[in-house]
């Protein structure tokens, strides 16, 4: 629980200070989404009908492109050599770097993610819901990526092969998160759509951090 | 008093005017005390480095 | 809380073999170290110093072999990781961290809680004490290469593998890199390292991979 | 020293500004913000909200003609290597990027009333909130670096970069509106009154003598910066010369 | 020339060979688009509504996305030192490595564009424009990408200064790509927009590597 | 084209000084190298090594001071490079690649078109022929550097900055690296490296330093 603390600080500390693996991601969700309007044309009511879609999406494509280097960094300087020698159970590195992973992408996502639905004319209905529904869902997103990230250590072609193995997973992710702000708007019950995603977030919870720890071991061979 | 109530609501546009101006007071007054903080942080800083230059022990330099 | 089981006991390899990239670097290796020894590999670019290094922590596993840690087999990656530090070629050393945070971390992430004097005495015996808050991205090439040694200080453990720790450093930080080794010895610290330069520790065994080679490919007869 | 004769002297024009623009400011701010807010007659249509666009108007001038001092001090900066030019564009930077900041919040509390929305993609709204992120790019590249140094020929290259790229974006922008031009309002057409060009004159005026002012105090500022670091260096050569 | 042909024959070589950065866009951009469909729903109205956008929008995605890595490795393994100390101008080196960041990501992404504008129901008489209009617009997001890319060289936050810096610039070509397919599915005359955006080539072809060339000679001083 | 261009001449630095990270590195740093000399430059870790050696290849600019090559100031940059090879603590090397592509592509590059039995020499000489078709990420540590140190031979230029040159090398390779380094200067060739080791060029100048650090800040004597 300790080396829990201290890796998921450090990691913290890091984005913050250094790659800005965070402000990355912040940043390319919102211009990302204010980009869309050049696309399809300022017309609020096309704007709002495809609104919660192109926020999940664009979420989802930001939070790829900062997994790529959840432990790439660590594994072309050394870090990862030093940490699989840390004595510590890997799951529990993974888990520790997924942690800081979320907090400094999925959190930020959270909170920007009103303000880009005002500019793409979300109705209102919508907001709790899809606030609550990314809660769920980002978490999901990190720790699938982080087995993804692990296993393309090492490959030449990591960054592909990232997207290839990664994106498929995360359309249940898609989807039922963005049923469910859809149902909110029409005024449907939310929770089924809600009780998926946060069972989908359980399950990723107790697998992703042994298949991951196990793909960090065999990348450091 | 009335109308001073009655001036305060704006045409019932308060909700909007009166944030507009204070956002905008903030920002001009909020990068007025920044400006002049740095300012005299580093008038201090330039001082001191003054004096540290009449010790006698860089008396040396041109 | 491992900051107390600095226990040495002799660590020795059997019949080792390796393969790198499909090829077999070297093949029927045995080594030993007893504590408070000093172990030098030697051998030309390319013999397998690095990849020895590496079997020993456990990164890798050998082709054949097996690993023993007072005389038990070593099977178990985390428990052996505990009783070793590894600095490799590579310097595992974030560069937007200053040159204490650096320190402070591993040692907590490997020892339990950070200990501001140790850190503190890791970076003088290395001579870094004045440049405990320094970015590291702001280090010549030799003092980030102290930085990792002084890493090794900060957090115990009784068996030091170093991959070539002379390199890029100045007369003086050899000088501290020689004597901690003393000092780890004189704790009954064993120390395992690849070196090509001048031997800068007394009193030391050598193995020579050359010896072990699998394929003989001599780099040079053909070409010089 | 020989180094600090020119900015000495642009330092003594500044100095000599600033109690005029200083004063002006202040004048303009007393006369005008009452007249704004209070004696000025709602307007017939937009009513008393008309008197955020005493504020919205200022702002949104002022972010455009800062981004013009920034660029031309940039440009000076890398072509004649005229520090104070670059002192200038750094100093305007974080005002410039809060006058866009205003401009966007204000012209949003207004959209809110006039058109129910706080976000329409109208051109000039666009191109503002565009301003803004190039704004946010230069401050962030101005300061991503260790070497201070590097971050000012950087961030003075993307200056340079953005105002060729500034008025290709305008009028990409407003062509892009022209052309779904029906679904939306556009305040190109908005007709300034007489009643209201007095206050909005005045407010202009205080906004630009306002950041005349504040920008005399950053140069200071920022001078004095670049005064400690060389000091700092020539110290330290001073002193191992001595030894 | 010679210098050119050599730098941009091995860039194209490692690409293929090594990073995948090409194979990374083009998947990213088929993933991305596929994605799309789920977030808004399969109605086949809205998404060819906003077929074209999502198209052009992802495609910047995707560009700027290989942009990051366009000197950044040479950057960090000292190639780029050795590529200075060249001899030859820099404005010719970057040249040759826009020229084959653009074969290796422009011309994939062209390439697989009518195949996805099909899964968004583009209609039929977009798909020539569509492509004519890629043709014209990614040589230039190349080209304003690399002096982005350049000018955050060495920087903490190299990924998220790019997109910032990068994406605002990007908005006149969204604009005249995405109008030059709608004008061609409504069949109006695209030949405006299209000049307008080969006339943008031209203004980068001619600004950009000077630009970009002074930031990376800063860059590793 | 540039290949004919071997055209040494005297080589000259008066008055360098330069900063790094706002700090003053050296100052008041005057220097001389004739054709067919070396100089070697010594000093602690920190001491601006790499920092004088890049301020050589004009990849940084000095603070103050000026350089001169044949007695002319040296204000072009890319001209100035024509005349010179550079090692850094970076090799520039592509992992990706194979041996002999990385060296004929930098041959190609420097030297218009590359000539296959130049770069088969440049191999041999660092002991790498058998290599050629390997891929660099399969290389050990040395062969590496050795790789980088080739590239000097496959494309022939009168000044070389070599930045460490011995790092990492086996006791052959050394020798390899000395004579490779006494082939150059019999052509008239001049060398310029860092180095900490010991001397494995014979009759060569060296400048230290230690003797023009602008701070002095001791690593050592608050903290040893
Ligand atoms: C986020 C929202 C807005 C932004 C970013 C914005 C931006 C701008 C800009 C850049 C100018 C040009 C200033 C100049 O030429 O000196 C301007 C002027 C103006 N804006 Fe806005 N605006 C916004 C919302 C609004 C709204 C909602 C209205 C009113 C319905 C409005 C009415 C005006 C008027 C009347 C002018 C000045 C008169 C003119 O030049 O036509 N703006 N705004
Ligand atoms: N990128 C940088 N930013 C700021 N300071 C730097 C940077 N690189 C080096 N320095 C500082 O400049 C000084 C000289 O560094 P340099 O790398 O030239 O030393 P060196 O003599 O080559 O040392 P070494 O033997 O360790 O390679 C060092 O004190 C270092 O702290
Ligand atoms: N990742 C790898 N894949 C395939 N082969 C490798 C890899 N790394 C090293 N090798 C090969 O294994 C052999 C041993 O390499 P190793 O790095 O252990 O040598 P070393 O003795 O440490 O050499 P040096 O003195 O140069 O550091 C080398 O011949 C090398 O070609
Ligand atoms: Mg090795
Ligand atoms: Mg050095």
């Amino acid at each position: 629980m300790n080396a829990f603390v201290i890796l998921a600080g450090r990691d913290l500390r890091l984005a913050l200070r250094q790659s800005g693996d965070s402000l990355i991601v912040v940043a390319f969700f919102a211009i990302a989404t204010v980009l869309f309007p050049f696309g399809v044309g300022p017309e609020a009511a096309v704007l709002a009908r495809i609104a919660v879609g192109v926020v999940w999406v664009t979420a989802l494509l930001a939070a790829l492109l900062s997994l790529d280097r959840i432990f790439a960094m660590d594994f072309e300087d050394g870090t990862l050599d030093q940490l699989v020698l840390s004595g510590h159970p890997l799951p529990l590195v993974v888990l520790a770097k997924v942690a800081a992973h979320w907090l400094t992408t999925g959190v930020p996502l959270i909170l920007l993610s009103p303000i880009l639905a005002v500019t793409m004319r979300l109705p209102a209905a919508g907001y709790g819901t899809l606030i609550l529904a990314l809660v769920l869902g980002t978490p999901t997103v990190s720790l699938i990526g982080a087995v993804g990230a692990a296993l393309v250590l090492g490959t030449r072609r990591g960054g592909v092969l990232l997207s290839l193995l990664v994106l498929p997973l995360y359309v249940p992710v898609l989807i039922f998160g963005t049923a469910a702000v859809e149902a909110a708007i029409i005024g449907r019950p939310t929770e089924p759509m809600l009780m998926v995603l946060g069972g989908l977030a359980l399950l990723a919870l107790t697998l992703s951090p042994w298949a991951a720890g196990a793909a960090l071991r065999q990348a450091v061979e | 008093m009335e109308g001073f109530l009655e001036y305060l609501d704006m045409g019932g546009y308060a909700v909007w005017v009166w944030p507009a101006y204070g956002l905008v007071t903030t920002g001009l007054v909020g990068i007025l005390a920044m400006t002049l903080r740095t300012l005299k942080a580093r008038q201090k800083e330039f001082d001191e480095l003054k004096s540290l230059r009449r010790n006698p022990s860089a008396d040396g330099s041109p | 809380m491992i900051d107390d089981q600095f226990v040495p006991a002799a660590f020795t390899g059997e019949d080792l073999a390796c393969h790198r990239g499909g090829r077999l670097v070297f093949a029927g290796l045995d080594f030993e170290v007893s504590p408070g020894n000093a172990l030098v590999l030697r051998g030309a670019n390319g013999s397998g110093k690095t990849t020895l290094l590496r079997l020993m922590a456990s990164l890798a596993r050998p082709a054949t072999g097996t690993l023993f840690w007072g005389g038990a087999v070593v099977d178990d990656p985390e428990a052996h990781a505990r009783r070793l530090r590894f600095v490799g070629h590579l310097d595992a050393i974030k560069l937007a961290q200053t040159v204490a945070e650096n320190l402070v971390f591993w040692r907590a992430l490997w020892c339990g809680p950070a200990n501001e004097k140790i850190v503190g005495e890791a970076m003088g015996a290395l001579g870094m004490a004045h440049l405990a808050d320094f970015p590291v991205r702001h280090l010549s090439a030799g003092q980030r290469h102290r930085l990792a040694l002084a890493r090794v200080i900060a957090a115990p453990a009784p068996l030091w593998l170093l991959d070539e720790p002379g390199n890029a450093l100045d007369e003086k930080s050899l000088a501290a890199l020689s004597q901690m080794i003393t000092v780890h010895r004189a704790r009954g610290g064993m120390v395992i390292f690849a070196s090509h330069g001048a031997a800068f520790v007394n009193d030391s065994e050598t193995l020579d991979l050359g010896q072990f080679a699998a394929t003989h490919v001599s780099h040079w007869s053909d070409d010089l | 020293m020989h180094k600090f004769a020119n900015p000495t002297l642009f330092m003594r024009i500044a100095n000599a500004i600033f109690p005029w623009a200083a004063g002006l400011s202040i004048v303009l701010f007393t006369i005008g913000v009452p007249i704004a807010l209070v004696t000025s007659p709602p307007d017939y249509q937009q009513g008393d909200t008309v008197r955020i666009l005493y504020l919205h108007v200022p702002s949104a001038w002022s972010c455009m003609m800062v981004y013009g001092v920034i660029a031309s001090g940039s440009a000076a900066f890398l072509i004649w290597r005229h520090p104070m030019a670059n002192l200038v564009a750094r100093a305007s930077a974080p005002m410039g990027a809060v006058f866009t900041a205003l401009a966007l919040m204000t012209g949003m509390l207004w959209g809110e009333p006039m058109w129910g929305a706080f976000w329409v993609w109208d051109a000039r709204l666009t191109s503002t909130l565009i301003l803004f992120f190039i704004y946010l790019g230069y401050l962030a590249l101005a300061d991503a670096f260790e070497d201070p140094e590097r971050g000012d020929k950087a961030a003075a290259l993307l200056a340079v970069v953005g105002s060729v790229n500034l008025p290709i974006i305008h009028f990409s922008v407003e062509w892009w509106n022209t052309l779904h031009q029906p679904s939306i309002i556009s305040t190109s057409g908005t007709s300034v009154s007489g009643a209201m060009l007095a206050p909005m004159l005045l407010m202009v005026g205080a906004f630009t003598s306002y950041y005349v002012a504040v920008l005399i105090l950053g140069l200071r500022s920022e001078l004095l910066n670049a005064k400690i670091r060389n000091a700092r260096t020539s110290h330290a050569a001073a002193g191992q010369a001595a030894e």
